[in-house]
């Protein structure tokens, strides 16, 4: 079976670098190929990335507290580019300020992502199997569709 | 930078966004001469200096401008020095997209910036926070291209301005050009040179710490002395050379030594004589602990450290780091918890030990090494230098987003804790360092039982927040 | 101890108390002989030994079983050995207070003792809890007769005891005569002994702290070896010797340092060769500060000295401590924030630093001084000399409330934060010690511009509560 | 003018003696004639000592946690025994556990303590002013009762 595509990134203007790159080397070391787009990358370079590579899923990453900014509409995006069914994650510190993690998962998952990790919900374990499943349940979902 | 030819470039920068044409050079020199020496920033940095004593400086800053005001009078009576952080949509200019996280944030009744975007707010709003205040207060931010920043913020009053062409780019950019930023940062320090020829004293700090994450002492060092020389030249007096906890106490000491070290020979070397040189060290600038008791560990030895170390500011976390932006009362936590370290360990003698003498001459040799091949490389013109040796890897920050970066050094801790060069990528260092490198991490991965690796490195990124200081198996 | 007075005065302590008729020497020793390595407190202890690591250890207990157990359930996942710290009408023998307290707590649904009163709990309850633990329990408490207390607790299956004949008599009575207290602690190894006769290993700890304030090194060195040998006189095996943080670094490492050497020749002088000693260093034992924050600070700087001391094991504080008895969660937090400290700096080498060798050598001095001035008083019987150096004011314990203690020593911190000896009362200190002390003591004078005196002295008291640690003016 | 008695000691079983040994010096220092009975005071002790002395004044400290049980009835107790009026202060740290603060001054007020001292209210300061307008007030009350 050929490798999941998935594109990753840091959406905005933000600048973190470090857990890209381990995100980067955790789904790649566990069976996806990924593009990895790296810091400050914009929701149409996402959507870009996913099309030109037949990505399956995006997952974006925003450390500064901007994501609630710069993810606005992105799900909208992502269908009125023709981007469907698409699996979306979303993790890192996502809003400004610590907060309750329900809250800012709910506001998440309400903006169209599929799953949301924040802290103290952020540790790699299982995410590679559980983003497996989701693409399965995607593609499943398409040929039914269809 | 030719005179003639900031003043021309100034025109254009301040005409870059409405609230540039707010700033009157010669109106702000009244404001900044009529300061009185409690809110000047190389002020109070010389009477810490004159008596040994270390200031604490916490992060903070907010959309608006009256929360962000309540936020510093807050903070005010823990903190000894003052921040305005700025937002980071500001950072790369994107002011439409700062004044839209105004807007919302004044709907939702909280900050949904990272930071204050004085840009928007203006010439009179930094007035304001300056006017409210009793203590210095400083522009801190992570911007490649500050020039309107700085012209506005300086106006405004603030007497010390964070930042550097190198450091400011590097670790916060991911396709801005070296010599670009380089170039914007000397129009920011020769607006700093403009006011102190009025005898208005701006402070000016490169950012130490870099990407934050297992810097190796010598490459930080490098680029603050770098950077400090690039300021000098264009006329800045006082400097505050920075550096990020690494986590290895005799390392920590060694380092913040070394830097004063440094400095002074190549400042020496470069002609300079009349400037106010002071040191700062930056609380732990890695992940942090989620729990706050493990966090609140962390800023206090932190805390301890820069004093042990002798420097003159110490920037303060917060118990909510690993979290997000903290509340004011989070700030305030972490600024007593600092204070009781720092006082408990204020009175001991400086420790008088052979490692901490041996590991502060390897980092001085290693600087050496780097900033002598950034000299070398641009003939005497260290811009160009940099701008070289960044692109041959001579100088190269780990985990940097920045294309400008090769990006092939990886550091490990060794088995004491401290930072080792694992792969030295292109840096010009001695044989003689690369191998006391490689026995360093040899003893750890034998103590260990398993090779050194990028999962060494990795375990050693997330070691901290996971409740230790070096990333050992099991 | 003779054999059969011991037993004969079994007797009537089992029944000083109704529950006292529940202990079964034999079925203890089986219960004992039973329990895996992981509840035995020695082994443990060994354990760390062996490895250099450092075991945590926070105080607990409240009036009811089922709550103590809950409170000791979940600390187990935060400590490395656990406590049962026992109610203050216990310590005094007055178990009908205990049963008034068990009622009200009862009653209250919350706990009105400050810890758990086990004789009034009896035998069984003692085994379900350490049935319900997978870590070595200790009672922890501060009783002059302590007998029956001892008789209940380790048949009820606690591998170590606190506590001593001075220790757990000058600081936590009033009246009870000197002589009495030794003499029931006699008991009270002499129990330990017979146990240990059956092969059953229970660690004895004297209190090390003694008033937790500014108490000077040799004082708390000289009593706890004092205490040492007439616990192995008993046929104790285990022996953990204390010291509570005074407060600055050299000087805290020194006092450990010199506890093992002190403890060590004096044992080989008595002729004893056959013991487990290891060394507890207890977090700041003084008036904390109000503020959580500040008090997180004074917490993980304790941890921090603890490993750079050596010591086997640390007592862990909590940010609860100037306000109360801690709830769980502050109990948590305490070893949270040390357990941070503690993991951040065990990969440093031990510092090795001329100052810390040459306070250590002036703390076995002024030790061995007061040691040998009670072998001598007692003319080998050092019971009896202890006794009489009391009364002789030879051994004084600064702020303690009983009246065996003479009470002139005074201390007062030097510049550096050492704690000195301002008044040496009687203690048979030489002169050249007292003129050290002067000199370090007059230092501080010249540098505040004030005389040393007892508002000197204040001023330390409060230093730490107030976020320093040299109680100086302004 | 003499010098106003007081009468100060640590209530129970309570061994803690340096604030006491402190209190006893800046009630010294202040203008009173203290009588110290140091740690481990019963109440009899205490209202023994006030007759016996004259004392205008009761100070109580209670460290340990148990003064709950410890302070139960004094009041009474000093009435019983002839000593009313009376100033009864306490200080400390009164009850086991960090508690707030309003409920535990409340607490000991309704026990009849005329002033509570709980941290952070604890530092001295003005409490020796403090006590002498009550000491006098009581006077006065004294006088108009005759
Ligand atoms: C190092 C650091 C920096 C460095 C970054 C260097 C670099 N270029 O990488 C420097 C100093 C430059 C920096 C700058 C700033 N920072 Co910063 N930084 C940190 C810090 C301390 C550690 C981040 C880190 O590297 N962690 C280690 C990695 C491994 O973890 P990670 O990034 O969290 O990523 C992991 C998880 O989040 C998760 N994850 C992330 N994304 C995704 C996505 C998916 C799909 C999944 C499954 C998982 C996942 O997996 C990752 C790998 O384990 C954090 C606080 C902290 N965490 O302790 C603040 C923090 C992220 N920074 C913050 C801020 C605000 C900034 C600034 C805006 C400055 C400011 N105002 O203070 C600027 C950013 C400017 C910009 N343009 O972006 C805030 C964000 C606040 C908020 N959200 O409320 C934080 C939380 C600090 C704080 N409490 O204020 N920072
Ligand atoms: C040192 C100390 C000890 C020493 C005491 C040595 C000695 N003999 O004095 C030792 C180690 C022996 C000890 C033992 C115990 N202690 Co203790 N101890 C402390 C500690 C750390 C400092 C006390 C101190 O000396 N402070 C400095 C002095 C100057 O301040 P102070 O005592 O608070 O007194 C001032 C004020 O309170 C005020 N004040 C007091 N009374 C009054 C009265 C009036 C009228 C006024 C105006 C003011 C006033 O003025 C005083 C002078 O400034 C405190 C915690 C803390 N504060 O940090 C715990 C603490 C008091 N101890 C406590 C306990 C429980 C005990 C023990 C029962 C053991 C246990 N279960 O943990 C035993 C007591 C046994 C017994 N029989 O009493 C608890 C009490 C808990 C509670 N109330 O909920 C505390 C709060 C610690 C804690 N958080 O658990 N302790």
């Amino acid at each position: 079976m050929d490798k999941m595509q998935v594109v990753l990134g840091v959406i905005g203007s933000d600048c973190h670098a470090v857990g890209n790159k381990i995100l980067d080397r955790f789904f790649s070391d566990n069976g996806y190929s990924v593009t990895n787009l790296g810091v400050m990358v914009s929701q149409d370079e996402f959507i870009d990335a996913a099309i030109e590579t037949g990505a399956e899923a995006i997952l974006v990453s925003s450390l500064y507290g901007h994501a609630e900014i710069d993810c606005e509409g992105f799900r909208e995006r992502c269908i009125e580019r023709g981007l469907d069914p698409i699996v979306l994650y979303i993790g890192g510190n996502l809003v400004v300020g610590k907060n309750d993690r329900a809250i800012v998962e709910k506001q998440f998952l309400d903006m169209g992502f599929d799953r949301v990790f924040v802290p103290p919900n952020t540790e790699l374990i299982d995410q590679a199997e559980i983003l497996q499943e989701d693409i399965l349940k995607n593609r499943d979902l398409s040929t039914r569709a269809i | 930078m030719d005179k003639d030819i900031f003043e021309k470039e100034r025109q254009q920068v301040l005409q870059s966004w409405p609230t540039g044409k707010d700033v009157d050079f010669n109106e702000a020199v009244d404001f900044h001469q009529n300061l009185p020496s409690e809110k000047v920033f190389s002020k109070q940095l010389q009477k810490a200096l004159d008596s040994g004593t270390i200031l604490l400086q916490p992060r903070a800053g907010v959309a608006l401008v009256d929360e962000h005001i309540r936020l510093l009078s807050f903070l005010e009576d823990y903190a000894d020095l003052l921040p305005t952080t700025i937002d980071a949509y500001t950072r790369q200019n994107r002011y439409e997209d700062a004044q839209k996280g105004i807007e919302r944030s004044t709907q939702a009744q909280r900050s949904l910036l990272n930071g204050f975007p004085a840009v928007n707010h203006g010439v009179s709003a930094c007035r304001k926070i300056i006017e409210s205040l009793d203590k210095p207060v400083e522009v801190r931010h992570g911007t490649p291209d500050a020039r309107l920043l700085a012209e506005i913020s300086l106006a405004g009053g603030f007497t010390s301005y964070e930042g550097g062409g190198i450091s400011y780019n590097i670790p916060y950019t991911k396709s801005v050009p070296l010599e670009r930023s380089i170039r914007d940062w000397q129009y920011v320090d020769a607006l700093v040179g403009k006011y102190e020829e009025q005898g208005c004293s701006i402070n000016r700090e490169p950012f130490g710490p870099l990407s934050g994450t297992l810097v190796p002492p010598c490459i930080s060092n490098a680029i603050a002395v770098i950077e400090g020389i690039l300021a000098l030249e264009q006329g800045v007096k006082s400097l505050t050379l920075g550096y990020g906890q690494a986590g290895n106490l005799i390392q920590d000491i060694a380092a913040i030594r070394a830097l004063k070290e440094s400095a002074t020979t190549y400042f020496g070397q470069f002609g300079y004589t009349d400037y106010q040189l002071s040191t700062v060290f930056h609380q732990w600038m890695g992940g942090f602990p989620e729990n706050e008791a493990q966090a609140f560990s962390v800023i206090s030895w932190g805390g301890v450290v820069a004093v042990m170390s002798g420097a003159t500011k110490v920037i303060v976390k917060t118990p909510h780091e690993a979290m997000g932006i903290p509340t004011k009362e989070a700030n305030r936590d972490g600024l007593l918890t600092t204070r009781q370290s720092i006082r408990m360990v204020s009175d001991l003698k400086p420790l008088a030990l052979k490692d901490i003498d041996l590991e502060q001459e390897i980092i001085k040799e290693e600087t050496k090494a780097l900033i002598d091949s950034v000299i070398s490389l641009g003939q005497g013109d260290l811009a160009k230098g940099a701008v070289l040796a960044f692109k041959a890897g001579f100088l190269d920050v780990p985990f940097a987003p920045s294309q400008n970066n090769v990006g092939k050094v990886l550091p490990i801790r060794d088995n004491n804790g401290a930072v080792r060069l694992f792969d030295t990528g292109n840096m010009p260092l001695s044989d003689d360092i690369k191998t006391y490198h490689r026995d360093r991490i040899a003893e750890r991965a034998a103590y260990e039982r398993r090779e050194a690796s990028f999962q060494m490195v990795i375990d050693d990124i997330y070691a901290i927040s996971k409740g230790k200081l070096v990333g050992r198996p099991k």
